[in-house]
């Protein structure tokens, strides 16, 4: 286990103090550019589902066939999620079609002593994780049920409120530096997030730190109607963690190999002490926003089709196809089975989806106070009046 | 006179507040070729541009920050927090410079600033989509607060706090969003901040409430008067802070009893400040403790029970029955 | 029993607290080599380290949201921020994360945290360094809220909220920090959370206070017995949330007289919820409207003229005599 | 004057929407380092006080003295807070010694109709902006009437608060050009203030409406006793303008002339429509942090000795020796004329020094609501009972 604590980069009164502040303090007179930091770029597939074999991570067939499964079993539940909604049997939902790969590359390297802080658009991330689908659906149907991390799952529940969850999961990855175990944090967030104060906060804590943590921003394009262009005016977005002192690395998002060998290093990285890395993941929202949004009034026909050609599950299954890992025939089987595992889930959903008014209390405090629980006893009467179980 | 909805009324304010003063201008997110995700300002950036309907990124400090710039430069800027839980990340741009700038400079950049957002539940919605923090605004030196119940007042007092020469918070009940209808007149209306209105006269007891509240505080006093014979009296506050306590005080000075019904949480909550004020003004009047009816102190729950944690009319009545029926 | 200011009592409790568990850690700005820019963490680098005691860059969200990680990793962070102004700036990490992952989570990360900051005016500061909210703490669901009063009960109080399984935010009076000493055993001593004291036995009247504002109330009270022949029952709060309700209302169901004092602003301040709860509790025991003398609401005046923003013992008096005066 | 209404930013549906958003998007699989924009370096006067004759922007000798004079004006009024703090004279303050060139430099190039949004420490440039020094002394001592900007003088009164200013600012540069006026504004804050996530949320503001506006950043090597390595993770912090979009340049923060030079081009270029900058200027406190601090705790007296060497006053001087502007003696004039100006002032300052509690109430609101007045009444009439004026 690597050593990582902070003295050196922490140190006090005078120590390690460089004087002048930079190199050339005392130089001469002049008019320069000092060079600065580059941006990696990474793809392994191209659009066309070809490869790069040099840049290919020579994954076993049987993990190829899981990360291909994982992904369409994403693009299933999202849809069952939708059918569902448009049904009236769920609430209002954020469907994630076209990240697939960036969702699951970018928690395929984990184990399971790490730790993920993901954002609302995540399930795809959170299902390979070890969050049971039918868990996920109590969750987003309004269900108290729904928001436990399952045991054993060192996961944080979702953050709804954009970027409030970066400075958490830094702070996890301090305390892990802090307890000098292994364990690395990944945390995601979309293009929007990136406008918020608390982000740039988080890149500078971990900056700072050097804390074992992965920043996985999911450039999608949009943030509801907000086109990143507005959002940001920088390009690439990866330029932002440059300018926190934090290596950062472009790749595309709709390429699964790519987002898992960035990732990878990323981790492997913060496991051995090197600190922080914020990965770009160009991807795009191939949906609604949510399932009360309607992209018809802000983006047009053409853009959404123009990354239809993208789709990373397709690229994938060209390249699963092109390794002969499996047959035409093996790719719908998966799609069958995955559709089957939905439908299950969906009805193990149906039978716990009971409100529970009762745990409206539960948990607020861990040690509750005489008022609440005087105010837990009202409430109860008046459930009991109503007739409310 | 046309049936509004409030997201229509409010679209109307805006829309004859910024046909009346080029000064005006908007700012928020999604609020221009989105019209905003409850759509109040629906077509105001086809009308008046995106120079004067500015979507923003996706930072709330950014919002309300600039937002005071803008209006030390002498603009009327409205800025649109999506929901109000998203204040919080504007807290100290709001305490710090939205409610300071005009004291901090000895009276130099007045804020004529109004932050509109849509507050309270109702609507089925995730995490933090559902506070009803109001008090905390009321507790900040500098800033007014108002709070519409209806699509006619909306209008008014949001014409009014444009007007006004320094900051408010404009609290939108989503829940009354495109609950009803309501005859909105032609002609521009103002409602001046810091005024209660009477919404239903009665003798027994005061009823005091705002926003998506009083709904279930009418109902409940239709019930009472209909079923319970008690006849009370109820209050639609409007402005949270200045508070219009001379009309309480009035109320209940001239029914004896009194009941509050809001649904943020209780503690320091708006409920305690009313009746800290009348225990102040109409103490010799007061024949029965008053009672709130608010939220609980606890994280507003996961939708699926939202309906047991808002106070509903049952609740109300049984409080104004016990109120009533005390006896000290 | 050694005789202790409250920042050398703040600095033993740390100190205890640290000795006793290797999980307790503290983060913040300056608090390192430089010991807190009260000195409140003197010397407890030197002797941790720089892993358990951190400098952090200058941000209070970063300070609180990273400090709510440490704790979702199992670790006890006691963080500081510098003054209570700046918990503006970690307004959100505080409602939505310190308040919340525990519930979030369905229990299974609890934040077992403490939020350290100096409050109140009193010390000739600039702008920001003087405000007193810790009334936006008490109506925000899920946090404790711990005000000491002076250096014993600030050791007691603060080894308590250490110990305590939820977020505690614990204001720090920083009028008091160097005011006077008082004796602290020598063995660590816990204060429950959510308990008042009785400092002084009194008929008359019941005076509650907290924080800072016990001198002021204290120096009135043995006024008020010497000089105008009232006795009054003095009430040290301590806990502003929970809240010690049972032994308010008993002392004031035993006095029927109440007067509050704080420095914070009036609207919606602790204050209005204390005259709430008793309006509930003891309503028929009330022979005189409860007052209050609270900071204004008002931005904390630049410094030349804050001792006549802030409560003193004259007005107390005056507000006491009139209460006891009062005959409805 | 130039158009600068930002439609093409910020157009609606579709337009000027890059599709794909990287110009590499479907490029072929690859990994590669993009490159960067740098980060401009500028001195002009070495330490020695040799200047670069290219770079020297060959100012007017009158226009040199009057530099000179406001750097030793600065120098002498931070002295004298300093002895009034300690005779019990005047509140908590913050000196500024070292950082003349700094301040002088980054307010010199801007005109009357331009703003001015400083943070704590910028006595210097708020003199030179207008604010008489006797108001600045009533400000740092607590009294009502220091807050006030200067009739004509459209600065924002100093902030307190670590950043918070710089989104205002930001906001006025944006009305500035709402209103299309060919204002511009500067705002300073320190090496600190960069860890505030507002500070990042008012660069990306800035970018994205491309906002009058030039970001000067005084990098003195602390934050109190926080040394900048420990704030920040990242070398030269100008890098951090980069990641957010905003042309950014490192300058010689004690050489006046470097300081002038970015600054003046930042300002006519914001002025004509070319959006933000950030200056990162790199100079050092040479004093207490405020008088309330007691830097030996946290550094080392060579440390400050080194940077006495680079004292700007000093090397300005040797500048304007070689250039024959004035002889020694002139210089031991300006400094005369300079204390007797700054006893002038503290003698009005005295006289002026009278606390008027009856304002507290004063500037509240524009529009004082009744139950505030209530308050307001009930306050005078316990000042009239204590007797208070
Ligand atoms: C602090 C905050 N402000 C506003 C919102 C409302 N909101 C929800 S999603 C969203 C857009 C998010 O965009 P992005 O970060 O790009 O993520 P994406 O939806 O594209 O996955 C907004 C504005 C919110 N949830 N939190
Ligand atoms: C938001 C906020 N947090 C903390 C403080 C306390 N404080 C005052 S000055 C200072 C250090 C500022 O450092 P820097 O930004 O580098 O400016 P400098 O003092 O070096 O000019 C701190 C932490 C504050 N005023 N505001
Ligand atoms: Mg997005
Ligand atoms: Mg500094």
């Amino acid at each position: 286990m690597t050593h990582r604590t902070m003295d050196s980069v922490r140190s006090s009164k005078g120590k390690n103090r460089r004087t002048p502040r930079s190199a050339d303090e005392d130089a001469n007179a002049a008019r320069r550019t000092i060079a600065t930091p580059g941006v990696e770029d990474l793809r392994i597939l191209a659009a066309d589902g070809s490869v790069d074999r040099d840049l290919d991570p020579h994954l076993d067939d049987d993990e190829l066939l899981r990360i291909h499964r994982a992904m369409v079993l994403t693009r299933v539940f999202d849809q069952r999620m939708l059918t569902m909604q448009r049904q009236g049997q769920m609430g209002t939902f954020a469907p994630g079609a076209g990240q697939e790969a960036t969702q699951i590359g970018q928690v395929y390297p984990l184990t399971e002593r790490d730790w993920f802080s993901p954002s609302y658009r995540s399930f795809g991330a959170q299902i390979w994780r070890g969050w049971e689908m039918e868990r996920l659906m109590l969750l987003w149907d309004g269900f108290f049920e729904g928001f436990a991390p399952p045991p054993g799952v060192r996961d944080l529940p979702f953050s709804i409120v954009i970027g409030s969850h970066v400075l958490p999961a830094v702070g996890v990855a301090m305390g892990m530096q802090y307890r000098e175990e292994d364990s690395v944090m990944v945390t995601n967030f979309g293009d929007g997030a990136l406008s918020q104060g608390v982000v740039a906060e988080g890149l500078n804590f971990a900056a700072v730190n050097q804390a074992p943590i992965v920043f996985v921003c999911e450039n999608n394009g949009w943030a509801i109607s907000t086109r990143v262009e507005q959002q940001c005016h920088v390009d690439p977005l990866a330029l932002r963690g440059v300018g926190f002192g934090v290596p950062s690395i472009r790749v595309d998002g709709n390429d699964v190999l790519a987002m898992i060998v960035a990732t990878r290093e990323a981790i492997e990285r913060a496991r051995h002490g090197g600190g922080p890395t914020f990965i770009e993941a160009v991807t795009y929202r191939m949906g609604v926003h949510t399932t009360a949004d309607d992209p018809k009034v802000y983006r047009t026909d053409d853009e959404v089709e123009a990354w239809e050609d993208r789709c990373p599950l397709r690229r994938f299954g060209i390249y699963l196809l092109g390794r002969n890992v499996t047959d035409q025939a093996g790719l719908e089987r998966i799609q069958q089975e995955c559709e089957a595992e939905v439908l299950a889930a969906r009805d193990r959903f149906r039978s716990r989806a009971h409100a529970k008014p009762r745990e409206a209390f539960d948990f607020v405090f861990a040690d509750m106070p005489d008022e609440l629980a005087r105010q837990r006893q009202a409430y109860l009467e008046k459930l009991d009046r109503k007739g409310v179980e | 006179m046309p049936e509004l909805t409030m997201v229509e009324a409010l679209n109307r304010a805006l829309d004859e507040a910024m046909e009346h003063d080029p000064d005006v201008l908007l700012m928020g997110e999604d609020i221009g070729v989105n019209g905003g995700v409850f759509r109040v300002t629906k077509d105001l950036q086809a009308k008046y541009g995106v120079n004067r309907v500015r979507d923003t990124p996706l930072a709330e400090a950014g919002i309300v920050g600039t937002g005071v710039g803008m209006a030390i430069a002498g603009l009327k800027p409205v800025v649109e927090i999506q929901f109000s839980g998203f204040t919080m990340q504007a807290f100290d741009q709001i305490e710090q410079n939205m409610a300071r700038y005009h004291h901090r400079s000895r009276g130099r950049y007045p804020i004529s600033m109004v932050l509109r957002t849509p507050y309270g539940g109702g609507i089925h919605a995730v995490e933090h989509h559902s506070e009803s923090r109001e008090a905390y605004w009321a507790h900040t030196p500098g800033l007014k607060v108002v709070v519409p119940s209806g699509p006619r007042n909306a209008r008014g007092l949001l014409a009014a706090a444009i007007d006004d020469p320094d900051p408010v918070i404009f609290y939108e009940p989503k829940a009354v969003y495109r609950a009803f209808r309501e005859e909105v007149p032609d002609t521009p209306e103002r409602i001046p901040l810091g005024t209660a209105e009477i919404v239903r006269d009665g003798r027994d007891i005061t009823l005091i409430s705002y926003g998506a509240m009083m709904r279930p505080t009418r109902e409940a006093a239709d019930d009472l008067a209909e079923l319970h014979g008690i006849d009370p009296e109820v209050v639609d506050l409007r402005s949270i802070s200045p508070m219009d306590t001379d009309t309480l005080a009035a109320s209940v000075a001239r029914t004896g009893r009194c009941v509050i019904v809001h649904e943020g949480p209780r503690n320091c909550g708006v409920a305690a400040e009313i009746i800290a004020r009348l225990n102040e003004e109409v103490f010799e009047y007061l024949v029965a403790p008053i009672k709130r009816i608010t939220g609980d102190d606890i994280h507003f729950p996961y939708f699926q029970t939202e309906e047991h944690y808002l106070p509903d009319p049952d609740t109300i009545i049984e409080a104004v029955r016990e109120t009533v029926a005390f006896d000290g």
